[in-house]
């Protein structure tokens, strides 16, 4: 299965949903999706398309643009194809479905994003903080806009 | 069978001789590229300050110093703090006059009691000042010691 | 044989008689007036030869200075050899390694494993991290400047340092400690 | 006879008693240096060097720290019994100690063993006062407030219980072929042939056993530092820590003590060699020991040489293994005992 | 895990500081005598925000923080990073820069399974196993030393090439290592095999079927002893790994013991293809000709784009996501950490075992917490 047939039939699948879908080169594409069928494309992407290995889901700050995006990186164990896809939410209320039902593994990754950026994972069985102190929640520090960094209080001698 | 293991451990005692480096007595051969407490040569540098911006963790500052230690003449050379300083050798490589070199100091001229003795003011990476260091690794630099 | 009948008749005495705090054969005093003798005196240099010659670390690996923490205890770099020995209780340990970043979430837990650890102790920053946040220094989740909360006595600087300079700052605390100049114990 | 009156005396006893305990002590001293040194042989290094000539005080500069260390009891530990587990648990090799004789004396024939006490059921009086050691390890477990405690003592509770029936039956073998319960008399019974010959699967199954009872390393799940940090001595600080160690090293010592008076002979030695006073007076107790530390040198090697079982294993081991295995050796021993072997 | 529980069962909470592992992390287990009911992992004790820094420091500056997400494979994560860069700005890379990153990052392959197989072995009470492994592992570790100059945190990798040329004679010294290596290892896999207590704790224990592993999203050796042969080495061939023969070392088990027969074949492998690399090795510069990367590398401006390169790390698949918008800084740097995935595994793995299989089956993960939390 190549790229292009991987993007063609993606976007026969769901022609509403799927757009800016692109082929980078033999092992890379990219695509967006909008926030609402996340689930169900995701749910094709696996069973259909045998693209069952999530690498990684991250969100991506624009403050200019005033959106997230949130990536979702997916690779398969049987063939090299790996898609980007990108759900574009808006950045004062982030808001997306929760991929855990499809790929069980997005579990710690949606924790991080929610707490690093503020996306907020809707269905989630378990949305907490994962690596901040509790009283850290609500600071979203990967954001670019975010205060309290550089943490200037270290003691540089020189 | 266990037997195999405590054969195994029985040989070791007869025909494994103890590996162990005389660590704090007998110098550790280095590697040739290893990179220990930097060393300035106060002729060669111009006091550009690529080395500062280079740092990747902000551990060195340009500050004003002796060119000599019988001159009152004053320049700009690079001092760093220790403590913050990650042996990367950046500003050793991207020094475009090669004032800045690799020694292999990294034990008793650097490990201090005190956080504030970290600072290496120029005066002492251009070894000035004594730094109470000893000739660690000496001349006897070596690739490779099997053991 | 004996023993074993007498307990049998003083037991049920001293739940009666005394306290719950006081147990019988054990000496619980409040002063230190004697270990304040005892400073002034020459026994403090054998009780510090004693105390440097067994200086346990605790196993407390943080970060990449944790795996060259793991190597020192080695065939080849062997701390065995100074009578220093890793264990994984805090109660057992004597010097506390800090051997990486400490985080704003860790913090308190290496207090606690601080606090656990019976006087007299020692602190040991190892490595950048430790010492002043090394790389990490800026971010948003490391807790800076460790040695305003411990009294640390050695700095190691590196990142990480070699093996043998962790045996160097044992040997440093060793000489700190019969300088009687560490902050572990009060002179 | 004079001699006679002059061993029998209980003042003089007691003497012996006590200066077998400082025996026994500085033993566990020189077990705990020579395990460090073996480790380290093993291992290619080098073990303590530093305080004494190779390291030869090292135990001595422990010592001098664990005693001066902070005392810490928890607040919330049940004060009485954490003070008190330590002293239960000494008690208990202590009381071992007086009826385990260390060597003997043979003068013009007649032998005179080393003990502080001749008692006719000795060996039954050291299997009971070895279990008061459970009563110890009991109390940490209820006192520690520590769960790494509870679960180290409640694993050393179910390999206990798994391992004194076949370590029991062994034993009971071993008086059936001796006729008597009295260790000195088990001693006797060997002179000409030890009882390792004619029951080789009663010393394998005691050994193991044994083993397990002193819980050395593919025994030592109590304290497999790894899962529970440090088993049931995780809360304790400075000395009382420091009796525990020396506790299971002075166990280790009297174990291998009795492994070799009930199997490998004890101080027998031909009537030729010992003809002589002065040879009489030393060479039985320097052969005894001799055999003791050779076991305690397998015993610390087979430590260092292999992992550890899980819990559950050491029970089946126990119970599907060993205990068919004694009843064997029992029924051998009555066998040979019918045939008068 | 805050409901109420049964007095019949406890919870114990395995850290933050526990020997289990190197690097802090909690495991909150709820154990029925001996056996685990539930357990939950808790992260971040050493969240130090790599991913926040790394978008603060210029794209050279990058290459030391980036050798801290893992200190058990720095090589690795130099080269998922410094590949990112080169993908994005279009270098090219000479074929002899490429043989020196290949046999580097072998090398630390061959060290960090060393460790973790001792590391494990020392979990079942088998100290001295430990001490050999390191023993050896030493050795590697000077050879690295020999060409990065450090142990642990490299700084080896530029962009376009290597900081360095393989030292002198390193050939001979690599040869003389990997021939009492190779007899070590033989030694190790007998002692594994024939030890009955170490086959008791390892056979059957912890057993991922293939299915189950995909849908955990674990790779690295944990997957591949389940029969899987996924390996970024040969699915997605980057540097010189076309031309190098070398075969994906799989068990079918998926046991405890298969996961460290695989680190164990792993090592041949990895010494093989060292040895191929040393043959082949052409002459050449280390870093393109004609352009201004070197040594001293000049102040890079990366063009706008995104990227997403993956490499083989020693525990699993490692990957950079790469934001950049044409300045000098990185936008938004994402690390995909392999044994992020591995240890979020635990707890399904964990259900049912015994509390002394904790540490025997998160131990044969060969997790490193500081790429988790990074």
């Amino acid at each position: 299965m190549d790229a292009r047939s991987i993007i063609a039939s993606l976007t026969d699948r769901f022609p509403e949903d799927i757009y800016d879908a692109d082929v980078e080169s033999d092992i890379r594409t990219v695509a967006k999706v909008k926030p609402e069928n996340v689930v169900d494309v995701c749910r094709y992407l696996k069973d259909e398309l045998s693209f069952g290995h999530l690498c990684c889901e991250f969100g991506i700050d624009y403050p200019d643009r005033n959106e997230i995006e949130v990536v979702y990186t997916i690779g398969s164990y049987e063939h090299p194809v790996v898609l980007n896809m990108k759900a574009v939410l808006p950045r004062d209320d982030p808001q997306i479905r929760s991929v855990v039902p499809v790929y069980w593994n997005a579990n710690w990754y949606e924790r991080e994003t929610y707490e690093l950026f503020g996306v907020e994972y809707i269905d989630h069985p378990n949305l907490k903080q994962l690596v901040l102190p509790e009283d850290m929640l609500g600071e979203w520090p990967l954001r670019k806009d975010y205060k309290g960094y550089p943490n200037k209080t270290a003691k540089n001698l020189v | 069978m266990v037997i195999k293991n405590i054969i195994t451990a029985i040989k070791n005692i007869y025909f494994g001789p103890p590996v162990t480096r005389k660590c704090p007595e007998m110098a550790t051969r280095l590697s040739d590229r290893f990179r220990g407490l930097q060393k300035l040569d106060k002729h060669k540098c111009i006091g550009c300050g690529i080395c500062a911006n280079t740092c990747p963790n902000n551990a060195i500052k340009i500050v004003r110093s002796r060119v000599a230690p019988d001159k009152d003449k004053q320049r700009w050379f690079p001092s760093i703090d220790i403590g913050h300083c990650l042996f990367c050798g950046l500003c050793i490589d991207q020094c475009p006059k090669e004032a800045l070199s690799n020694t292999k100091v990294y034990l008793t001229g650097i490990i201090r009691w005190n956080h504030e003795d970290l600072l290496f003011t120029p005066d002492m990476l251009a070894r000035e000042v004594d730094i109470n260091a000893e000739e660690e690794a000496g001349e006897e630099v070596s690739r490779w010691t099997p053991q | 044989m004996d023993e074993v009948e007498e307990r049998e008749k003083v037991e049920p005495k001293i739940f009666d008689k005394i306290g719950y705090d006081d147990i019988p054969g054990v000496v619980m005093t409040d002063t230190s007036a004697v270990s304040d003798f005892l400073k002034k005196t020459k026994v403090q240099n054998v009780l510090n030869w004693g105390r440097k010659n067994s200086l346990w670390f605790m196993v407390n690996a943080m970060g990449c200075c944790g795996v060259e923490l793991l190597a020192t205890g080695m065939a080849h770099y062997d701390t065995d050899r100074f009578g220093i020995i890793p264990r994984n209780s805090p109660r057992h340990a004597d010097v506390l390694i800090i051997s990486g970043y400490v985080t704003k979430k860790y913090l308190p837990a290496l207090k606690r494993i601080w606090d656990q650890m019976p006087a007299p102790k020692w602190v040991i920053c190892f490595g950048d991290c430790a010492i002043s946040g090394g790389p990490f220094y800026e971010s948003y989740s490391t807790h800076q400047n460790i040695d305003e909360v411990f009294p640390v006595d050695v700095f190691v600087p590196g990142c990480p340092p070699r093996c043998e300079a962790l045996i160097q700052a044992f040997v440093e605390l060793q000489k700190k400690i019969e300088a009687k100049k560490d902050k572990g114990t009060d002179y | 006879m004079q001699l006679d009156e002059i061993i029998f005396n209980p003042l003089l006893r007691s003497i012996l008693g006590l200066v077998l305990m400082g025996v026994i002590f500085l033993g566990a001293m020189v077990a705990i240096w020579f395990e460090r040194k073996l480790s380290a042989d093993i291992q290619q290094r080098y073990g303590p060097m530093r305080a004494g000539p190779h390291g030869v005080l090292q135990l001595v500069a422990d010592a001098i720290k664990l005693f001066t260390k902070e005392d810490i009891i928890p607040r919330d530990a049940d004060r009485l019994l954490f003070v008190s587990a330590p002293i239960v648990l000494m008690a208990s090799v202590f009381l071992m100690l007086v009826a385990i004789p260390f060597g003997a004396i043979i003068i013009n024939g007649e032998t005179y063993p080393i003990a502080a006490t001749d008692m006719d059921i000795s060996i039954l009086y050291i299997q009971a006062v070895s279990a008061i050691s459970l009563i110890g390890i009991f109390m940490v477990a209820y006192s520690a407030n520590n769960k790494f405690s509870v679960l180290g003592a409640f694993r050393n509770f179910a390999r206990m219980i798994g391992y004194e029936v076949p370590l029991g039956i062994c034993i009971v073998s071993v008086a059936i072929m001796a006729g008597s319960l009295n260790v000195i008399e088990i001693v006797k019974a060997q002179d000409p042939l030890w009882f390792i010959i004619k029951q080789p699967l009663g010393f394998f199954v005691f050994f193991i056993a044994m083993m397990a009872d002193m819980g050395r390393l593919p025994f030592d799940q109590n304290e497999s530092e790894e899962e529970l940090v440090a088993g049931w001595i995780t809360e304790y600080t400075s000395m009382r820590f420091g009796l525990g160690f020396f506790a299971e090293y002075i166990h280790m010592i009297l174990g291998s003590m009795l492994i070799v008076l009930l199997f490998l002979g004890g101080w027998n030695l031909p009537a030729a060699l010992t003809a002589n006073t002065i040879l009489g007076i030393i060479l039985p107790t320097a052969f005894f020991m001799g055999k003791v530390a050779l076991v305690i040198l397998f015993i610390i090697l087979i430590r260092w040489a292999v992992p550890r079982y899980r819990i559950d294993q050491v029970v089946d081991l126990s119970w599907k293994k060993l205990l068919p295995l004694s009843f064997l050796n029992l029924i051998w021993v009555v066998v040979l005992v019918l045939l008068g072997v | 895990m805050e409901e109420k529980i049964p007095p019949s069962e406890m919870i114990v909470h395995l850290g933050p500081q526990h020997p289990m592992m190197p690097g802090p992390f909690r495991l909150n287990a709820r154990l029925k005598g001996e056996s685990i009911v539930d357990s939950e992992i808790d992260m971040g004790w050493i969240h130090k925000g790599i991913e926040k820094i790394l978008e603060n420091k210029t794209y050279l500056q990058g290459i030391t923080i980036v050798d801290r997400i893992c200190y058990l494979a720095a090589i690795t994560n130099e080269e998922a990073y410094v590949g990112c860069v080169e993908k994005l700005a279009g270098i090219e890379v000479p074929e002899r820069a490429q043989y020196i990153r290949v046999i580097t990052e072998e090398l630390s392959r061959i060290q960090s399974h060393l460790l973790g197989m001792g590391e494990y072995a020392s979990f079942l009470g088998f100290v001295s196993m430990f001490m050999f492994t390191i023993r050896d592992r030493e050795d590697v570790m000077t050879l690295i030393d020999s060409i990065t100059g450090a142990r642990v945190t490299h700084n080896f990798l530029r962009f376009g090439g290597v900081k360095d040329d393989l030292p002198e004679g390193f050939a001979q010294d690599a040869k003389y290592v990997f021939e009492n290596l190779r007899k070590d290892i033989d030694s190790y896999e007998e002692l594994y095999s024939t030890d009955d207590i170490y086959r008791g704790r390892t056979v059957g224990i912890g057993v991922l079927t293939p299915e189950i592993a995909k849908d955990l999203g674990v790779s690295g050796p944990p997957l591949r002893a389940t029969g899987v042969d996924f390996d970024i080495r040969k699915d997605e061939p980057y540097l010189v790994y076309e031309d190098i023969d070398f075969n994906v070392c799989t068990q079918k088990e998926g046991d405890v013991y298969a996961r460290i027969q695989v680190r164990l074949d792993e090592m041949r492998e990895s010494m093989y293809i060292i040895e191929q690399c040393l043959d082949q090795i052409p002459s050449g510069p280390l870093f393109p000709e004609g352009t201004p990367y070197g040594k001293r590398s000049p102040v890079m401006r990366v063009p706008a784009g995104e990227v997403f390169h993956r490499v083989e790390d020693p525990r699993g698949e490692m990957g950079f996501y790469m934001v950049s918008d044409g300045s000098e800084r990185p936008y938004r740097v994402k690390i995909r950490g392999p044994v992020y995935p591995t240890l979020q595994a635990l707890p399904p793995l964990l259900k049912g075992v015994s509390v002394a299989d904790i540490v025997s089956i998160a131990g044969s993960m060969d997790t490193c917490t500081s790429e988790v939390d990074r």
